[in-house]
């Protein structure tokens, strides 16, 4: 069925960039990357019938979120261009332990019968997420400025640049000697 | 605060004077010249391309000297009444259209013509010949008398030129004309 | 979408099924808007380079295609379509290919919600202005991408610069909507437009001062989110050469102009259908509807040029000053207000 | 099989599996938020997923909703720490700063 | 203005407006390349010389353009991600405004102001602490440090 | 990481906090729009914030002081044309007047009206081209194309003067080379009556629109004391507060006849010396041309254009003298050493525009781009007199 | 203050170094080339001098002349027609010289100094540490001239480009006919076309008005 | 005194229009040299005309001004004579994105490199016009100009030249319009021009009151 084909579509997408967002080298790539498994989960919000979710979600890290972290990753790159691979003896415990979750969890999601109601007409839910956060979910929403408020002061003297002295600065040194060995930066 | 406020009136004023401005050109005819279209009838002086009324010109030379770029090319062969002006030439690839050798040309040979507007294909187009071998220009003013060539004042100067030779002719009959002081042959930069 | 589906079934007959229906109208839409991209790009550069000249007392194009150069963008087109694509060296080549797409996508799937007419809107999505700003959101990763991809200096500073504008002005932009939201009680295009039927007292622009207001807003931080007119920070001829796409040409660089002039007249459109009543007419019944809404946003492009062909440009600080200390909070002024503009003159009892 | 719950939730696990793999051998502390990224996401989806065949209401999506929020919060410190963390320490390897702490 | 029986009733409800979408992406994909494939029959190519050096005014650049870049980006990145959340909560406040309001009465107002106020204190913190002025550090020539305006 | 080749200026500056941001070389020029020409900036920048200026120069360099010495003292004024090709008059005018002053001879009343109605004509065009380019650095385009069209009207008058458009080779040693046309006066005194409109408009549109005063005032700021230290001349060291200028403070020609006012920076919209002094001076001092000009007109003698007691080739006699004039961009100076001969020995342009934009190395560090930008466009260079 | 006063006071100040007094149509002092510097710093400092702006400064190639100044200008060289460099194998002689005007705004006095080195030792001090804007003059003499300006922060070549051949401004300066593969050779289009026995003299007078 | 402009389409009394047209370049048949079309089959060609017409309607500079003629090229890009209305007043400060190099004034050593990297950075098709004499041939540096190229065609290929020093703004529209009959492969049509006269007098200023 086509519904089937799109979901397909779009969990493709999803899995498939999320992989480049793990393995790809250059972490502006993965950065990028990041983007379309986000796109393609936007994707599957809006086929369960949460079209706010997708919206928001299309808003919040395309627009937001991957911005960031794109900035992030500009601010932070250290010029060496030969990123040795990643070691085996990290990778090969970390493959074993994810592919153990994945199987775990896929064991739990495909064995257990869930009490499904077949879901009915998928029903614009903007109204009824407002209508939910201002009667039910008053508290969490409310909760949920102060943690942005919190956040964005927070992060905001984390960054603020502090006025220091080349001379008494000691960034300076371990700032000279550490990039030598970064090991995931663009290439 | 009232800085504030006061700044973003000023803003949003300024900004609608400066529209206004320009809004206001909108319904005024522009200004442009649709240059195939419509041309200019050029002034007077206007310096366009240089170009030589090779029948005034007596190939003096001296607007060869004066040019600052050196782009006229005279050549002459012979001597005294024989001198010929085969060549004159100038090269657009340097000429800087400067008037310089206007100013200086006694005869009004080397003008300013009101053309302008030739753009080409092939540089070497731009050295310009004036005059041809088949046809080449006498220098010197007997010459140039006799040939029927432009000499300033010329009545006054066949006039001249008939009282000399009448006086010469009375004078002795055993030798010929003296040496003619005009400049010697050859190209001159 | 009404419509063409109408029309769809007028031609096939109702033997088609609702889904095959569905997708051959959906298709069509897209079809018919990514014309109306090009044609905004067609259209708009040429008036934006006749209403230029006209500012600056010349003509603009005169000679292409008779009268008053009516096929120079056509030309433009046409030349850019032929002209070589050039990957610089050392570009990060992947990216660089990618972002003219984002950029284009990202505008194109903006216009599903647009109402031009009655029936005639792509996807009527009942979270329609919501989506707009979110699809309209991938815009700056398509810049920084662009940027970043063309390892060009100039093109990194101008999509650093483009990407943070444009972030920070997504904020009022979206904040100047709320009040119409709050007063519609609907994000649906659809119904943002049919609640300002029955004549010009009823569009939201003169709903209250707050929302007049809101449109003022909203109509500057329009022309700071497509990079135009004061706030084109990101393409900075004079300063940062051709900005992020620095590096595109041919067909690629042409993604960029026509999404650039697209968005240009999607903001116009948003505009029109928030705040000026959509397909409303001034007064009397709805007559032409696409017509009146046309000439609405085209009236706010025409605006947005003159603003653009008028004023200096602004530095990046004082743009980020403009948004920050100026737009947002008149933005949350304008929900402020008009919220209690309608409790206190009782239009929600 | 038509598509049900357990395709979506199986989608979620890939998400949340790989973000834990990212999360286990990135080093660089930018990669390995976005490998948080990737368990938030895969979090989510069963929300929505469980939302829709489950409850059938929306309380699923208010709760994915905040963790958008969260997950908003989560990057904008996540990555002021990190950049934090770079000033300091010339690096964004989580290695190299453990070691330089010492 | 009455509307035609809209699609959603023809199909399955509220997923034909968003196939529509995705039918949009679809076709931006194709368009996109079908542009590039027309371009690429009729476009000339010529590499060779210093065709693929990136521009930079004539000069040959000097060291990658990929850099770290200034942290002020970051911090206006930030700040709008933390608005756009906001954002996003009011808009399904704005939804239901007007019909919680016979209900609720000005408390769902009052509650959204709080909301609001919260995330403007954020501002004004962030606005008294200077973060929202780009360049910090301008120093005058009388010593007097320029905030960016 | 700071960098160390800047050779002057702002090593008593701060210097510039621990760098998190690497610094990014770029090369603003040799092509770029906002230099003005072919200068080549090497900009050290931290995100948008320079650190440090490096013009190169000489990418126009076309060898007119070689040039001299190979051509006759008349012959060169084609070349000094050429230096500021913005202002072909006012070069003419420094050399004719440093040659002159060698020569001691006296020129004759009509020429030396005419001289100063074509320079100050010819300042007005300049500062015309000036204001319009600055406005188009901050991104203002209109104004430049209103300007180009209020050039154009003077062009035109140069044109039917001169036969030259835009260089003129108009003025000779010992006066000019034409006599003016029969309604030159008329036409001079309509053209500065539609620049006196022109100019309460372009300030309307341009000079306090508070987004263009934003983006000048207290950017790029340039006091009295590095003007002299730098040698800054004309509207550089005037929108630095000092009200100095050759044509009152070391007259030459008539310009001790004339009554005009010499406008100055006051840090009327910010500090003394930033962009927008620069710029209104240039604003001010077209209104004051017109003044100069009006006057001009009116006390026009009849008579030659062209001293009668000076021979076809000049000879200059031995001896060296320097001689400034002010010319829209400063104080241009020609340091001329002749031996007696028919060729100059040596002449050596002192170019405002030289002078002027080495300033930039001290005062560009600390600015943005954009107002790095301003401070170029401030400075109004040209780059075939700085190359010369 | 009047240009014999300056002289004086500088006499005074700096002893043989001011060499001579120069009256012609500037007034200036002739410094030994050592002590420019000082002779610049009080030209500067002094307070009744306060010179504060450096007009200008210019290197001269005086190639032809003797130490008096006296002599006769050489023809330079340039390029022929063809716009092939002209070749000689003249070295010049001759010193350089270097000429400094400056200008006081507070009193309003203009005065000169003049310096000349010989060709082969031609080194100056620096005065770029007075007046900065020498910086760039100074620049501009080391390129054109090739005098070396001693304690000068940043010598370099300013208008040519680092590693041209020459100073072009000396007499004996030959034309390059290249520069790092850039031709600077001309190419002539001037050469006749026609043939000087292609003439065809006329044989009788022709029509035309006089 | 001052008139209202003259328009007509034969020159004014008293003008010698002989005057305008004294000199023969020979363009004519150096464009018939340049373009001699092999006969290829019709669409080709209609296509191929398609094409030539859209790139020489849209003939997009690079903003590359090297001195004294560069402004001349502004000027030409101005009000008065507006280079826009034959559809190339899209001045592109990249070379990515431009068509055409006019190299308007003098290229020095020091430059000829980075104008040829410039060159090099545009996109084909490209032509260039160089403008001035200058740009052509050294011009008034040839003979001392150590640090002058003696003409750009040293330097990169070019299609048409442009003399002057600097060149009226109309003869770099009429190189363009020579530049378009060589995209096009053969002459435009020719329009008799309007002769306008009283040139200063064009644009409509409020008159000064009399005596003034
Ligand atoms: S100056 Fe006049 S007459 Fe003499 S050669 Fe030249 S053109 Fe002929
Ligand atoms: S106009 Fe000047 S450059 Fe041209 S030929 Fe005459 S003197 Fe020589
Ligand atoms: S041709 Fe003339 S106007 Fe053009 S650049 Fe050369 S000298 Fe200047």
């Amino acid at each position: 069925m086509a519904a089937d084909l799109v979901f397909y579509g779009f969990a493709l997408l999803t899995v498939l960039a999320g992989c480049f967002v793990v393995f790809s080298r250059n972490v502006v790539h993965a950065g990028f990357a990041l983007m379309f498994t986000l796109l393609g989960v936007a994707g599957l919000y809006a086929m369960l019938g949460a079209d706010f979710l997708a919206v928001t979600q299309t808003v919040v890290y395309i627009g937001g979120i991957l911005i960031l972290v794109l900035f992030a990753v500009m601010m932070t790159r250290v010029p060496s261009q030969n990123a040795p691979r990643r070691g085996l003896d990290r990778m090969v415990p970390a493959g074993i332990f994810a592919v153990a979750i994945f199987a775990l969890l896929y064991k739990v999601a495909t064995g257990t019968s869930w009490p499904t109601a077949t879901p009915g007409e998928a029903l614009p839910t903007a109204k009824l997420i407002g209508v939910k956060l201002m009667t039910d979910a008053i508290f969490p929403f409310e909760f949920a400025s102060l943690v942005l408020l919190v956040a964005m002061i927070g992060a905001a003297i984390l960054i603020r640049e502090r006025k220091v002295l080349p001379a008494e600065a000691p960034a300076e040194e371990a700032a000279t000697e550490a990039p030598a060995d970064e090991p995931e930066v663009t290439a | 605060m009232t800085q504030y406020l006061r700044d973003i009136k000023d803003a949003v004023v300024s900004a609608f004077k400066g529209m206004g401005i320009t809004s206001k050109h909108l319904a005024k005819k522009p200004v442009t010249l649709q240059y195939p279209d419509e041309r200019w009838v050029l002034p007077e002086r206007f310096k366009g391309f240089i170009i030589n009324d090779t029948h005034r010109c007596d190939a003096c030379l001296r607007c060869a000297k004066v040019c600052p770029v050196d782009c006229i090319y005279i050549e002459t062969t012979g001597k005294a009444k024989d001198r010929y002006m085969y060549r004159y030439a100038i090269d657009y690839n340097k000429c800087i259209w400067c008037g310089l050798c206007v100013a200086e040309c006694p005869t009004d040979a080397c003008q300013h013509s009101l053309d302008y507007d030739h753009a080409l294909y092939d540089r070497t187009r731009l050295v310009y010949e004036f005059t041809s071998p088949a046809k080449p220009i006498p220098c010197h003013k007997e010459t140039r008398l006799e040939q029927g060539y432009y000499v300033p004042n010329a009545d006054e100067e066949r006039a001249k030129l008939a009282a000399k030779k009448e006086a010469e002719l009375k004078k002795a009959e055993d030798e010929t004309a003296a040496p003619d002081p005009s400049p010697d042959e050859g190209k001159v930069e | 979408m009404e419509s063409i589906t109408g029309l769809l079934t007028k031609i096939f007959g109702d033997g088609m099924s609702p889904m095959a229906l569905l997708i051959s109208g959906g298709l069509t839409m897209a079809l018919i808007m990514s014309l109306v991209m090009a044609m905004c790009a067609i259209v708009f550069t040429w008036m934006e380079r006749k209403v230029a000249g006209f500012l600056q007392s010349r003509y603009g194009p005169m000679r292409v295609g008779g009268f008053h150069g009516v096929l120079q963008p056509v030309a433009d087109m046409l030349k850019i379509l032929g002209k070589e694509d050039i990957i610089p060296d050392e570009a990060d080549k992947a990216l660089f290919m990618l972002s003219p797409f984002v950029i284009f996508i990202g505008s194109l799937m903006a216009w599903a919600a647009i109402p031009f007419a009655p029936g005639f809107i792509a996807s009527n999505l009942d979270l329609g202005l919501f989506y707009i700003f979110a699809v309209s959101s991938a815009a700056p990763a398509g810049i920084l991408m662009a940027g970043w991809a063309s390892n060009n200096k100039w093109a990194l500073y101008g999509a650093a610069r483009g990407a943070a504008q444009m972030v920070s002005y997504e904020i009022p932009l979206a904040l100047a909507a709320i009040p119409v939201v709050m007063a519609t009680g609907s994000l649906n295009m659809n119904a943002i437009v049919d609640a300002q039927g029955g004549g010009v007292l009823n569009w939201y622009i003169v709903h209250d001062p707050f929302l007049f207001l809101a449109f003022c807003l909203y109509f500057i931080a329009s022309i700071a989110e497509v990079n135009r007119g004061p706030f084109d920070m990101p393409e900075t001829e004079s300063e940062l050469v051709a900005g992020y796409h620095t590096e595109y040409t041919g067909m690629r660089f042409a993604f960029f102009f026509l999404a650039e002039y697209a968005n240009l007249f999607l903001v116009s459109c948003i505009a029109t259908a928030v705040f000026l009543g959509g397909w409303h007419p001034i007064a009397g019944p709805v007559f032409l509807p696409g017509l009146v809404f046309l000439i609405k946003a085209v009236i706010l492009v025409f605006l947005q040029m003159l603003v653009r062909w008028t004023l200096p440009r602004l530095r990046v600080d004082q743009l980020m000053h403009t948004c920050w200390k100026v737009m947002v909070p008149l933005t949350l002024l304008c929900v402020l207000g008009s919220g209690i503009w309608m409790m206190v003159s009782g239009e929600l009892l | 099989m038509t598509v049900g719950l357990p395709h979506f939730l199986t989608i979620g696990a890939a998400l949340f599996a790989l973000g834990i793999f990212a999360m286990m051998t990135r080093r660089n502390a930018v990669a390995l938020l976005m490998g948080v990224e990737l368990i938030l996401n895969g979090a989510n989806v069963n929300f929505v997923a469980f939302a829709r065949y489950v409850d059938g209401g929306v309380d699923g999506h208010l709760m994915a909703a905040f963790v958008i929020v969260l997950a908003a919060a989560e990057a904008a410190v996540g990555l002021a720490i990190v950049l934090a963390m770079f000033r300091n320490f010339g690096t964004v390897h989580v290695d190299t700063v453990n070691r330089l702490k010492r | 203005m009455a509307h035609l029986p809209t699609l959603a009733a023809v199909t399955t409800g509220l997923h034909a407006n968003y196939v529509t979408v995705l039918l949009f992406l679809l076709f931006g994909i194709f368009f996109g390349n079908l542009a590039l494939g027309v371009a690429k029959l009729v476009r000339p190519s010529k590499p060779g010389g210093e065709k693929g050096v990136a521009y930079e005014c004539g000069e040959l650049p000097v060291g990658s353009s990929w850099v770290r870049f200034n942290i002020r980006f970051y911090l206006i990145a930030l700040f709008f991600i933390v608005f756009d959340v906001e954002v996003i909560f009011l808009y399904p406040w704005a939804v239901v405004f007007r019909d919680l309001f016979p209900v609720a009465g000005s408390l769902v107002f009052v509650e959204m102001m709080i909301f609001i106020s919260i995330l403007v204190l954020g501002l004004a913190y962030v606005w008294a602490k200077g973060d929202l002025d780009w360049v910090k550090g301008l120093v005058r020539r009388d010593g007097t440090e320029v905030s960016g305006e | 990481m700071s960098d160390t080749t800047v050779t002057h200026g702002w090593e008593h500056q701060d210097k510039p906090r621990v760098q998190q941001s690497e610094l990014l070389e770029i090369n603003m020029g040799p092509q770029h729009p906002a230099t003005h020409g072919v200068l080549r900036l090497l900009v050290k920048t931290d995100g948008e914030i320079v650190q440090s200026v490096t013009p190169y120069l000489g990418y126009l360099h076309r060898c007119a002081e070689k040039i001299a010495e190979g051509c006759d003292w008349r012959q060169w004024m084609v070349y000094t044309d050429r230096f500021d090709y913005l202002a072909p008059m006012n070069m003419n005018f420094g050399y004719a007047v440093a040659v002159e002053n060698m020569l001691e001879v006296e020129v004759p009343e009509r020429a030396q009206y005419i001289r100063v109605i074509c320079a100050e004509l010819q300042r007005i065009a300049s500062h015309l081209i000036a204001i319009g380019t600055f406005g188009l650095d901050m991104g203002a385009w209109t104004p430049l194309l209103y300007c180009f069209r209020e050039r154009e009207e003077i062009l035109n008058i140069f044109e039917r003067l001169s036969g030259g458009r835009m260089l003129y080779n108009y003025f000779d040693i010992g006066g000019v080379r034409f006599d003016a046309y029969d309604d030159f006066a008329e036409e001079v005194l309509f053209m500065v009556h539609v620049m006196e409109q022109k100019i309460v408009e372009y300030n309307t549109l341009l000079t306090y629109n508070k987004i263009f005063i934003e983006r000048t005032a207290d950017v790029g700021v340039i006091d009295a004391e590095t003007c002299y230290a730098y040698g800054c001349t004309g509207p550089v060291l005037r929108g630095a507060g000092v009200p100095f200028d050759c044509r009152r403070d070391d007259p030459y020609s008539i310009y001790d006849r004339f009554e005009f006012e010499i406008p100055y920076g006051q840090g009327e919209q910010g500090t003394v010396g930033d962009c927008w002094d620069r710029y209104i001076v240039r604003m001010r001092e077209m209104s004051e041309s017109c003044r100069i000009i009006r006057q001009a007109v009116d006390g026009m003698p009849e008579g030659d254009f062209m001293s009668p007691d000076l021979k076809k080739l000049v000879k200059v006699p031995a001896g060296s003298l320097y001689t400034r004039t002010e010319s829209s961009k400063g104080e241009i100076g020609f340091h001329i050493i002749a031996d007696g001969g028919s060729k100059p020995f040596r002449n050596k342009v002192r170019s405002p525009s030289y002078s002027n934009l080495h300033v930039i190395e001290k005062v560009g560090p600390g600015m943005m781009i954009s107002d790095l930008v301003a401070t170029v466009g401030s400075l109004d260079i040209v780059l075939g007199e700085i190359d010369r | 203050m009047e240009p014999n006063a300056i002289h004086d006071l500088l006499c005074a100040k700096l002893g043989e170094a001011a060499l001579e007094y120069v009256d012609s149509y500037e007034k200036g002092t002739v410094i030994a080339a050592a002590k420019i510097a000082e002779a610049a710093t009080l030209l500067r400092d002094e307070p009744e001098l306060h010179f504060e702006q450096l007009m200008c400064l210019s290197g001269v190639d005086w190639d032809g002349h003797d130490a008096e100044g006296k002599g006769k200008s050489v023809a330079i060289l340039g390029y022929t027609e063809e716009g092939k460099p002209e070749l000689s194998d003249r070295v010049g002689d001759g010193d350089l010289g270097v000429f400094y005007a400056c200008y006081s705004h507070r009193h309003g006095h203009k005065y000169s100094l003049f310096v000349r080195v010989p060709r082969d030792a031609a080194e100056v001090p620096t005065v770029s540490h007075l007046w900065p804007t020498a910086a760039w003059h100074e620049r501009e003499a080391y390129d054109l001239v090739g005098i070396t300006f001693t304690g000068h922060p940043d010598l370099r070549r300013i208008l040519l480009e680092d590693g041209w051949e020459g100073h072009p401004l000396r007499k004996d300066y030959q034309m390059p006919a290249q520069w790092q593969g850039v031709p600077l050779e001309g190419r002539s289009y001037a050469a006749n076309p026609f043939n000087e026995a292609d003439v065809v003299l006329p044989t009788k007078p022709e029509g035309g008005q006089g | 005194m001052k008139k209202d402009y003259v328009e007509s389409t034969t020159p004014p009394e008293g003008y010698d229009p002989q005057r305008e047209q004294m000199l023969d370049f020979k363009v004519e048949e150096d464009l018939d040299k340049l373009c001699e079309t092999d006969s290829k089959n019709f669409i080709l060609t209609t296509v191929d005309e398609l094409f030539n017409w859209a790139r020489l309607s849209s003939v997009w500079p690079v903003t590359f001004g090297l001195a004294c003629c560069a402004i001349e090229m502004m000027a030409a890009s101005a009000t008065r004579y507006d280079i826009d209305r034959f559809g190339a007043g899209a001045f592109r400060a990249t070379p990515r994105q431009a068509d055409l190099m006019i190299v308007s004034g003098t290229v020095t050593a020091k430059m000829a490199s980075r104008l040829k990297r410039i060159y090099d950075q545009m996109p084909e098709p490209k032509w260039v016009v160089a403008m001035g004499s200058c740009a052509i041939g050294g011009g008034p540096y040839f003979k001392y100009g150590y640090h002058v190229v003696k003409g750009v065609d040293f330097i990169v290929p070019v299609d048409v030249y442009i003399p002057g020093c600097p060149p009226r703004p109309e003869v770099l529209l009429d190189g363009l319009m020579r530049l378009q009959d060589k995209i096009r492969g053969r002459k435009g049509k020719f329009v008799q021009p309007k002769w306008v006269q009283d040139y200063a007098s064009k644009i409509p200023y409020v008159k000064p009151e009399k005596g003034r």
